[in-house]
Order: structure tokens, then C-alpha cells, then sequence
């Protein structure tokens, strides 16, 4: 497969499966490199990268909620510099396309990164993460900086002021829209007692921004692709986001709750699976199943001294 | 580190509080070592649908490893498990504990929480000699210990966190290994680091650690969710530690 | 207690519980009477009332979510002449107000049902839903012409547009901002196959929810009451909400699952339960407590025959 | 109709596919009658939790009572429960089957779907000596039957949902009672109701009877999800139903 999950320019990203993490859930390179073969991904989206280093949040950082949690990372990273040097190398070993996650704070800092990361050809693209509670006048120049990228230009949205940004940030220069970042909400965390704020992730999500990228793919421009992005929980919440519009998907943070799942939506959509042998075992199938359960299934009640040896 | 199956061999209720799973695990989980950890999840039986509530991996400190891959995990009694069922485990999580070369006299610390994170060590530790104290703080002091070993010496502190002759026991002991109420982590470590530093001329580097318990939510260094600030760097809790020296650990 | 759930005016609508069902989960009138003890609560809100009878939504009505659900029922209702007619002796005999929730449809409409309700003493207050979609204007229009009415009117949000709509609302004479409607959303049917488009309820909207609450309620004039709705599901829930600042909160889908939820929450939230008996059985302090349990507690270990007699 | 709680008394496997859940039932429960249904819901042990994944309640048809409060249930294998657990129950949701007084010959209709809600009625009604015939159509068809009272004769639907000698057995039955696959109800109903017409002269009020079992948010009449269109009238299922003569209903 061939997919070009960007708009056609001199400059566009093309991927072999419309499946990638999302901007926050897989590092910023090789977190996953024992659990997942990158090979079945489309592109690795890293963690969000400052220009100046950004410390971890105080206070609470997680709040479990039912099927779903809240964080609050404050985004740590070491800066844009820094993660360059550090990281350079092992993308450059990828397999994969790399799509660098730019959080956008101002004009200055975004074209700073422009530059610096046009130099750069370890990354493939960059994604321009606009922040909640911009005015459409600082959203759109932000997009306007990043556009003058010698890359493809994936722009993330924020939830809420999705509708409202989605068509000015297209029209300014976005090569692609990433639809949408996780929902701020505010949650008690239990320990403190006390009420705190993050973002809010879980397959619930994945309702309201499907219903958004339907939407929104009527109204913005067809040659702009649209990548959905929230709550994809399963191969086939990742295809209803494909039937709804989306050219691709991210996948957040059900990699952190059982990290095959996005190696399994990603061989589904990438048509790695296609047919399925009569009695095949649950491990041939499904790239998340360890060799315990092919023992299990060939003896149902093993002993302790059948297993993991 | 890694993704595998595992079972629950048998489960055995240990005293009023707690039960042990006894789990059949990978081999690539049969070397882990004290200070390391798993994250486990329940997996369906049918293994394509799954469930997301929970939606995290629980953090387990094995306390055990005996005949090979049998992994035993102490739970409090209240969480039901059957014999049988499967849990996909992501580990080994973090560093082991990095011991002196010549300890000889171990104090642990458990406040506000299990010990648990602090047993896996106690059979290896007592077969070498070493002389094992344990300080029960605050909640814990209603662990029961009748389970552990006879060999390890139990102090339960006082409300202060002060226990007799305790000038004594900080200067006996070579290392400290302390385990806290992971909701309000930092501050109760930095009220142990208190007290140590009230009680001892000097807290020396490789002295007092802390074993930190924060929620992980992916475990492998990607989401940056358990980012510490130690003095002069940013470390992983889940890469780097689960133990740090409480002595470099900037607490804010 | 006494709460002054909307703002102090020559009417105004004061409930003895800041808690009520949200419109739609409770029925026109009675049909919780023998599950739940209305005294408890603070109000009855109906479902949603338009002038002409509505039809319920062919198709799919209800998708199962994981902890949550879509729904779409279409509003079925017998039209406000007929709802009147049907309901208003149970209303009259109920001990609480009662709260007509009118969907907002035309000015025309709205104009009409307000001349109607006036006339209708067993109603003590109108909720005004406004539908999603509507511009700015459509909005304050209805409002406006809601606002003729010689009640307290309370004015429910649409989620996406909340930020957008709630001080002019408030400005165009709300008496009372309700945030907010559950979130549209769109999932796959799986008998049918098909996506399908609803709102969504569960858990997992309350931190959403939760945060606007919060947030609005620094907005809005301080004279207008907010009452929050959204994914409650717990008397912590609803504590949360009055203390991001809301005065009153309403409880949705969670009635459907556990119906003496909703009493337990107002028990709470109207103090109650202030204290408990050292060694209480369970039933003795939650009210979603039958006698099975209070035996079970009793006697540990028991056959068939101690029970249901 | 009310909550109350109800336990699992006993589970015994029926066959290679069902199993069969004894609850013993508060005594509201215990005048249920064929037709009426509860919607169940597990309780966490400690009362104060609540679970809510999975969110609504299930649609469960008892199958018998016996021994005063003792419901049967019968479900699928797969389902997982213990002796034991605790249930919250509400009900009985929706208003008894009503037979013809006069009723010698009933015909009952699996369509795609278990049987379950058309068995409570089987002891009463062999006792009273009518003549029990049942279709099993579609995946229907793989229902294993070894269980159910030797008295009642089975046969099994060819694929276009027709059987031997059916324009007599239709002609002979007093009553039918169908259960669909909720999925596709009204379609499904929709042919059983063609089959019938093309069988019969004529199809008369009180002979053709669909048991809907769409989801029911509520049970109680508040959430009007379950309004039906029948002849004239919006009903709910959950409160006039869970039957309804299919030729009152406008199938669309
Ligand atoms: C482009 C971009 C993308 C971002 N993406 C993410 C992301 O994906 N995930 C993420 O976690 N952050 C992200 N951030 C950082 C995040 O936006 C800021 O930390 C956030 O704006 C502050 O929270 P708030 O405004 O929603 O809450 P507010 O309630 O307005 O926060 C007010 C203050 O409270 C502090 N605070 C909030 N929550 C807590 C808490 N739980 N404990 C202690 N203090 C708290 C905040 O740091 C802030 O100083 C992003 C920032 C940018 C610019
Ligand atoms: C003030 C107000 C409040 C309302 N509140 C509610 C409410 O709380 N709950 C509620 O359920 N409805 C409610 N409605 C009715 C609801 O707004 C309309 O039915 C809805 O606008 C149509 O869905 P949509 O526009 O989101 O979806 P769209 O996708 O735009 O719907 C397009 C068409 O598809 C049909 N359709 C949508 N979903 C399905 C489906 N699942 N099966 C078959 N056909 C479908 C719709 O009827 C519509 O004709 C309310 C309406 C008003 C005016
Ligand atoms: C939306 C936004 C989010 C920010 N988040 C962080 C953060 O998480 N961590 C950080 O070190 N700096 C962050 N900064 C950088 C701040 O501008 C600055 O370094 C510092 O945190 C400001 O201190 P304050 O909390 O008093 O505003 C953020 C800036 C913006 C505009
Ligand atoms: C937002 C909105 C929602 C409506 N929903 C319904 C409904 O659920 N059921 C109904 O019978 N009429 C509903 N109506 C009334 C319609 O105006 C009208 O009766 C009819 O359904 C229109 O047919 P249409 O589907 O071709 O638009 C709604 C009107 C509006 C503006
Ligand atoms: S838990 Fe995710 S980086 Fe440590
Ligand atoms: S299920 Fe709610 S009205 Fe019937």
C-alpha cells in the first residue's frame, strides 16, 4: 500500500498504512521497540517538543475515571535541540517515517523550529499541535509560521475549537488536519481531594470526534486529508473513523493499556490480515498473543511446568 | 522488557489481609529481580474483545519466584482472582534495587502502604546474612506480618514516625529502602528524609532510597507521565527507577 | 433546605434538593413512583415536550459504548396539548415541582407553548432545550421568546456550543443556564452495520462537562444560577459540580442503570445523610439497599428459603 | 415493579450451549408470569462501587419458578457467573402473554434467536394439557432442545423459513407466540406475518403474537426509546409489552 496522507505538493508524506500513535502516547522514538514491529505502522508521531525544555507538571498527574483517565504531563521534554541530537540516530534507524509533534506557543518559537527542522532530514514532517483557548487570529498565525516548513505540515486541533479552526487552519497552510487532540476536562483526584484539570482519554471519546471528522470532511477542502485521532480502542474504531472520512488514524492511549492493539489495528488496516486459516491459532492471528496461549489452547489445563519454558 | 501471558497457578489466602497469586509466567519474566515490577491487566477469555474498565495496568511488586516461573504477587484480600485465569503482563518495569557490595544491615520502611514493593529481596538478603529491619509507619503498622520470615526484626513506629532506639538503627544500617503512600509520595519521603537527617550526622549518596509507586500509565518511557526531577535530571520512574536515592530527588 | 435554583426575580423556583432528573431519562411524570421516593428530589423535569406530537427515530435507537451508551429516540411525545391534558393530575399530586422541558423548535412554537404553560399552574418552571446547530441568533430568539413566560425559565445548552451561547443566553433573560445536553456522537450499530448518530452518555462526559461548568461560571453574571448536567453518576459527581460552582446538578442515563442512584445522590447532596450508626446495615444507609442484603449481612451464608419471604 | 436484589442460588450447564441460573428472588419477583421479564444488573460486594462498563441493563426472560423464589434463568455458556453472586434485579418488566381462554393448540416461534422468552409458559400450559408445537427457523435451529419437556413437539424451518405440512399446523394453532433476533426485529416479524397471510385466509386479532426484545434503557416507560408504532397508538415495550400482536403493529 501507498497512501498519501498529506495534500499533494512538491512536499507530501506518503505511508504504506494509514495507522500511527498519537502525538504523546509512543515517545519520542523507540519506547515500543520490544512490544510493537514498527514495520506494520505507518509513521511514528513522536511526544510534543518545545523549543526551550518544558518540566513535568506538579501535583497530579493521573486520574483513573471509568474506561478512561485523565493526565496532566505538563509536557516535559528537553527541547527541540536536544531531542534532535538525542534522537536523530535512532530515527534515522526507523523503518518508518517520523512526523516530529511541535507544540505551537508562539510565532517566534514555531518559526525557530521551522528552521531548525528543516535541516533536519531524519523527520519527515511535522505536526503543529494548536493549543486550547487560542483566539482564531493566534491559531492561524501559528499555522501560518509552520507553513513556511519545507515538509509536509500536519495540524492538530484542539477539541472544542474544532469546527471553528478547522477550515482557516486548511486555507493557511495546513497540508493535513489531525482531528482531534484529547478533550481538556477536570476531574478529583482522589488522594488530594482536589479538583485538577488535564486531558481526557478513553474509547467514549471516540464518538464525538468520529461524529467531527464526518462532519468536518463535508466541509473542508477535499484535497485536504483529514487524520482521526481519539478514543480508537479496536481495529474497527479505527475503520469507522476510515468510513467516516479520515485518510488515516493516531491511536492514543490504548497502547498503554495493551500495546499490541496498535499493531493489531495497524496490520487490519494495513491488510497484513486478510484471510485467517480454519482452527488457526489465537497467536497466528492476532500479533498481541504470546506463545502461552498457543500452549494453553493445544492443552486446555496446563501445569505450571508446561508454561513459559 | 516485553508483553507476555501469564496464569494464575493458585491463589493462597497468606492471613486476614492478604492473598498471594502465584503466577505462570514468560520466561523472559523468570529473571527479574527485587525492585522490579510488573504491569498487569486481565485479559478476556475469548482474547478479541476486550474490556477497558479498568482502563490502566496495575502495578504489581512480585515477592516471590520459586520452581522456575512461578511469580508470586501479595494482594490485599479484597480483589477477587480465580485460579486459571490469564493476565497479560508487561515487564520486567524499572532497575533492581542496587545493594552494596558488602551490606550488611538493611533497614526497610514501609509508610502508609504495603511493604510489599520491599519483600522480593528478603530471601536472598537473609541467605546472605544480612540483617533485616523493617519499620511499619502510619497505616502500615497494621500490616501482619506473620507470614515473613522470623529472621526479619519488625518495628512498628510511632504516630511521629519515631521508634525507640532509632538513632541506633539509622546508624547500623548500611542502606534504607522505603516504600510510601503513593498518593502523596513526595511528601512523606521527604518526611523520612527528615527524620534520617535529624537523626544521622550525614545522609550519605547510596543510602536512602525510595521506592516510587506512582500510577504508570504506559511503562516503558513513552508517555513521560512519571517524569522525576533529580538533582542535575529529568529520570523515568519506569526506566530508571523504581528506586531513587532520596537524596538527589528535588522535592517540589 | 431551601435552594434558589434560578435567579431572583419576581418568580423564581426554590427546591428543597439540589437535585433533579435531567430531561429525558425520568418520563413525563410518575413512572419512577415505585423505585424512587420523590420527596427526596429536588424537582421533576419531564422529558422533552414539543407543540405537535413527535414520532420516535426509525432505525437504531439505542449503541451500547464501553461504560456508556449512544441513544437516539427522535423525542417521541404526544405533542404539549395531550402532555398537558395527561399528566397534569400527577403533577399536582406530586411534592415537588415540576419542570416542563420544552424543545426548542421555532419562535413560533416557543410563543405558542408559553402562552399554553402560563396557563398551567401544576408547572412551576420551563426548561428550554436548544437544539445543536442553531446559529447565535436562532438561539436568542428562542430564548427571547421563552422568556415571555410568567415562570422561572431555565434554558439548557447544547455541549459543542456552550461557550458560545451561555452569556448571551443568559443576557436574553435565562433564568437558569443547564450544562449542558449530552454530546452528540456517531458509532457503528452492530446489528445493522451501520453509523449511526446520537448523543452520548456515560462517565466519561462528567470531567468534560465538569470543566465548563467551571469555567462558565467565572463567565456568566453571577446573578444567573448554573445547574450542571452531564454524566453523574455518583453523590461525588454531583459534589463536584457544586463545587466547580454550579448551584444545582441534573442526573441522566445513570437513573436507567441503578434508578435509586439518583435518590441516594439527592439524599446526600439535601443532608440526609449526615450520620451513620456505628455497624448500620447497608440498607439502613443507602437507599438502593432491598432487605436481601440487610438478611445476607445477618446471616452470612444463606439458602434459598431465607430469602423473598 | 420495583428493585431488589437477588442471588445466584445455583448454575447448572444444560447443555453443550446454555446454562441455566437459579436466583433466588425477593417475593415481588415471585408472582412473574410467562411474558414478563426482568432487566439484571451485577452488584460490586461492597455496595458502595458501582461499575458501569457494561452500562445497561440485560433483558433476562425467567424460564421457570419453582420452590416458592426460586427463578430460573437461562443463558449462554459463555457467560461467566458464580454461586453466590448478587444481582440487581428490576421488575417484572412488561404485562403477562395472554392466552385465549379456550386455548388447545399453541404455536411457538424461535426466529434467529434463543427460545428462552417463550418457555416460561411450557409447564403451565402442558399441565393444562394444550398441545405445544415450536419452529425453530435460522440459527434458531441449532438450539439444543434435549432439555425442554418431551411433550412439546419441535421442528426445525427450512432455510426460506417454511416447514412440512405448515398451512396445517398454522391453521391448527390457536395462538402463536414469536421471538426474533433483536437485531432485526420488525423485518423478521414482517416475514413471519407474510408467511402467515400466504398460509391463511386470513390472519385474525389475537393469533399473532412478536415478543420484542430491543434493548430497554430504562424498563420503567421514562426513556421513550422503546416506543412502538402499533395500529393507532404509540406503545412501550417496556410497559404495554413485551408482546404484541403483530397485525396491530406498523412495520416500519
Ligand atoms: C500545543 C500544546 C499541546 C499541549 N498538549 C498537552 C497534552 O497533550 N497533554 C498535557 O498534559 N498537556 C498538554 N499541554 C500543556 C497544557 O496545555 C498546559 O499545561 C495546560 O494549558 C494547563 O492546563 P489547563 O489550562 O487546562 O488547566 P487550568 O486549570 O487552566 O490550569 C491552570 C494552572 O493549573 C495547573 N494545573 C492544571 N492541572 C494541574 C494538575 N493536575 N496538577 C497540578 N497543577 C495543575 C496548570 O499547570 C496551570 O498552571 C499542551 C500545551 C500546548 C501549548
Ligand atoms: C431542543 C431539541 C432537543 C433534542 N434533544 C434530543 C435528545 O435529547 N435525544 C434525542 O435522541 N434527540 C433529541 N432531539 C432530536 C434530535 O435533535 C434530532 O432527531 C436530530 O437533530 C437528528 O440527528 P442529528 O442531526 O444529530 O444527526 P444527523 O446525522 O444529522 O441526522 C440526519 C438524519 O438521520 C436520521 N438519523 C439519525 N440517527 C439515526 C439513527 N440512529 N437511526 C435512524 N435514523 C437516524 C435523523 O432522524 C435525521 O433525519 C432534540 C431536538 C431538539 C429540537
Ligand atoms: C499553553 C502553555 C503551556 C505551557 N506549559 C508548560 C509546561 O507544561 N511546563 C513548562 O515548564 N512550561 C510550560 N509553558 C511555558 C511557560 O510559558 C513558562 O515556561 C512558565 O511555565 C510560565 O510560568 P507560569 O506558570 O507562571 O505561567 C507553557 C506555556 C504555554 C503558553
Ligand atoms: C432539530 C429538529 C428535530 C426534529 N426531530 C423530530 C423528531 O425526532 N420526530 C419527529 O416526528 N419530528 C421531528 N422534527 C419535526 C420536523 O420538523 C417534521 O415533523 C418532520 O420530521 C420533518 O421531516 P424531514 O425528516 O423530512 O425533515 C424535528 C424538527 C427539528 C427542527
Ligand atoms: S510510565 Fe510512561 S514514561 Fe514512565
Ligand atoms: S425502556 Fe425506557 S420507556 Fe421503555
Amino acid at each position: 500500500m501507498a497512501i498519501e496522507i498529506t495534500r499533494s505538493r512538491k512536499y507530501s508524506l506518503v505511508v504504506s498504512t494509514p495507522v500511527m500513535p498519537a502525538a504523546g502516547a509512543f515517545g519520542f522514538a523507540d519506547s515500543y521497540r520490544a512490544m510493537i514491529d514498527y514495520e506494520k505502522l505507518g509513521a511514528l508521531v513522536t511526544n510534543p517538543v518545545t523549543i526551550d525544555a518544558w518540566n513535568p507538571a506538579a501535583g497530579t498527574r493521573t486520574v483513573p475515571l471509568d474506561a478512561g483517565l485523565l493526565l496532566h504531563t505538563g509536557l516535559p521534554n528537553p527541547g527541540l535541540r536536544k531531542v534532535i541530537r538525542r534522537y536523530r540516530k535512532t530515527w534515522s534507524n526507523l523503518p518508518i517515517p517520523v512526523i516530529l509533534h511541535l507544540a505551537g506557543t508562539s510565532v517566534q518559537h514555531v518559526s525557530q523550529a521551522v528552521n531548525l527542522l528543516d535541516e533536519v532530514d531524519e523527520v519527515a514532517a511535522v505536526e503543529l499541535g494548536l493549543s486550547d483557548d487560542l483566539t482564531e487570529g493566534e491559531a492561524l498565525a501559528l499555522v501560518c509560521a509552520a507553513s513556511k516548513l519545507e515538509k509536509p505540515l500536519l495540524v492538530r486541533l484542539p477539541f472544542y475549537e474544532c469546527y471553528q479552526l478547522a477550515l482557516p487552519a486548511a486555507e493557511a497552510g495546513a497540508d493535513a488536519l489531525v482531528l482531534t487532540a484529547a478533550p481538556r476536562g477536570t476531574a478529583r483526584d482522589a488522594h488530594s481531594g482536589r479538583l485538577v484539570s488535564g486531558r481526557i482519554y478513553g474509547p467514549l471519546i471516540k464518538p464525538m470526534i468520529l461524529r467531527l471528522v464526518g462532519r468536518l470532511r463535508r466541509e473542508v477542502a477535499a484535497e485536504v486529508p483529514i487524520i482521526g485521532c481519539g478514543g480508537i480502542h479496536s481495529p474497527q474504531d479505527a475503520r469507522d473513523y476510515i468510513d467516516a472520512g479520515a485518510i488515516a488514524v493516531q491511536v492514543d492511549t490504548a497502547t498503554w493499556a495493551q500495546p499490541k492493539m496498535l499493531e493489531r489495528i495497524s496490520r487490519d488496516l494495513g491488510g497484513w490480515i486478510a484471510t485467517r486459516r480454519k482452527d488457526a491459532l489465537l497467536d497466528e492471528w492476532n500479533p498481541d498473543m504470546g506463545h502461552t496461549e498457543a500452549l494453553q489452547r493445544r492443552a486446555p489445563a496446563p501445569r505450571a511446568n508446561d508454561l513459559g519454558k | 522488557m516485553r508483553e507476555s501471558q501469564a496464569y494464575i497457578e493458585r491463589i493462597k489466602r497468606v492471613n486476614r489481609q492478604y492473598q498471594r497469586l502465584e503466577l505462570a509466567v514468560h520466561q523472559s519474566l523468570t529473571s527479574v529481580l527485587a525492585g522490579q515490577a510488573l504491569l498487569a491487566r486481565r485479559i478476556e477469555k475469548d482474547f478479541e474483545s476486550e474490556r477497558w474498565d479498568p482502563y490502566l495496568r496495575k502495578l504489581w511488586f512480585p515477592v516471590d519466584l520459586h520452581a522456575g516461573n512461578l511469580l508470586t504477587i501479595e494482594l490485599s484480600a479484597h480483589e477477587q482472582f480465580s485460579p486459571g485465569e490469564l493476565l497479560s503482563i508487561i515487564g520486567p518495569i524499572g532497575q533492581p534495587f542496587r545493594f552494596r557490595q558488602k551490606l550488611r544491615n538493611i533497614l526497610l520502611i514501609a509508610n502508609q502502604t504495603t511493604p510489599a514493593p520491599l519483600l522480593m529481596m528478603l530471601p536472598s538478603l537473609l541467605k546472605r546474612q544480612v540483617s533485616v529491619t523493617m519499620v511499619l509507619m502510619g497505616e502500615a503498622r497494621a500490616y501482619d506480618t506473620s507470614h515473613l520470615p522470623g529472621e526479619v526484626e519488625i518495628i512498628h513506629a510511632e504516630d511521629d514516625l519515631s521508634w525507640n532506639d532509632m538513632v541506633m538503627t539509622l546508624g547500623w544500617a548500611d542502606q534504607v529502602f522505603a516504600a510510601c503512600d503513593p498518593g502523596d509520595e513526595l511528601r512523606h519521603f521527604a518526611d523520612i528524609l527528615r527524620l534520617m537527617r535529624e537523626r544521622r550526622n550525614d545522609v550519605p549518596l547510596n543510602y536512602a532510597f525510595g521506592v516510587f509507586q506512582r500510577t504508570l500509565p504506559c511503562g516503558v518511557g513513552a508517555c513521560h507521565a512519571c517524569v522525576l526531577n533529580l538533582r542535575g535530571a529529568q529520570k523515568l520512574q519506569c526506566v530508571d527507577g523504581l528506586a531513587f536515592d532520596l537524596t538527589t530527588l528535588r522535592m517540589n
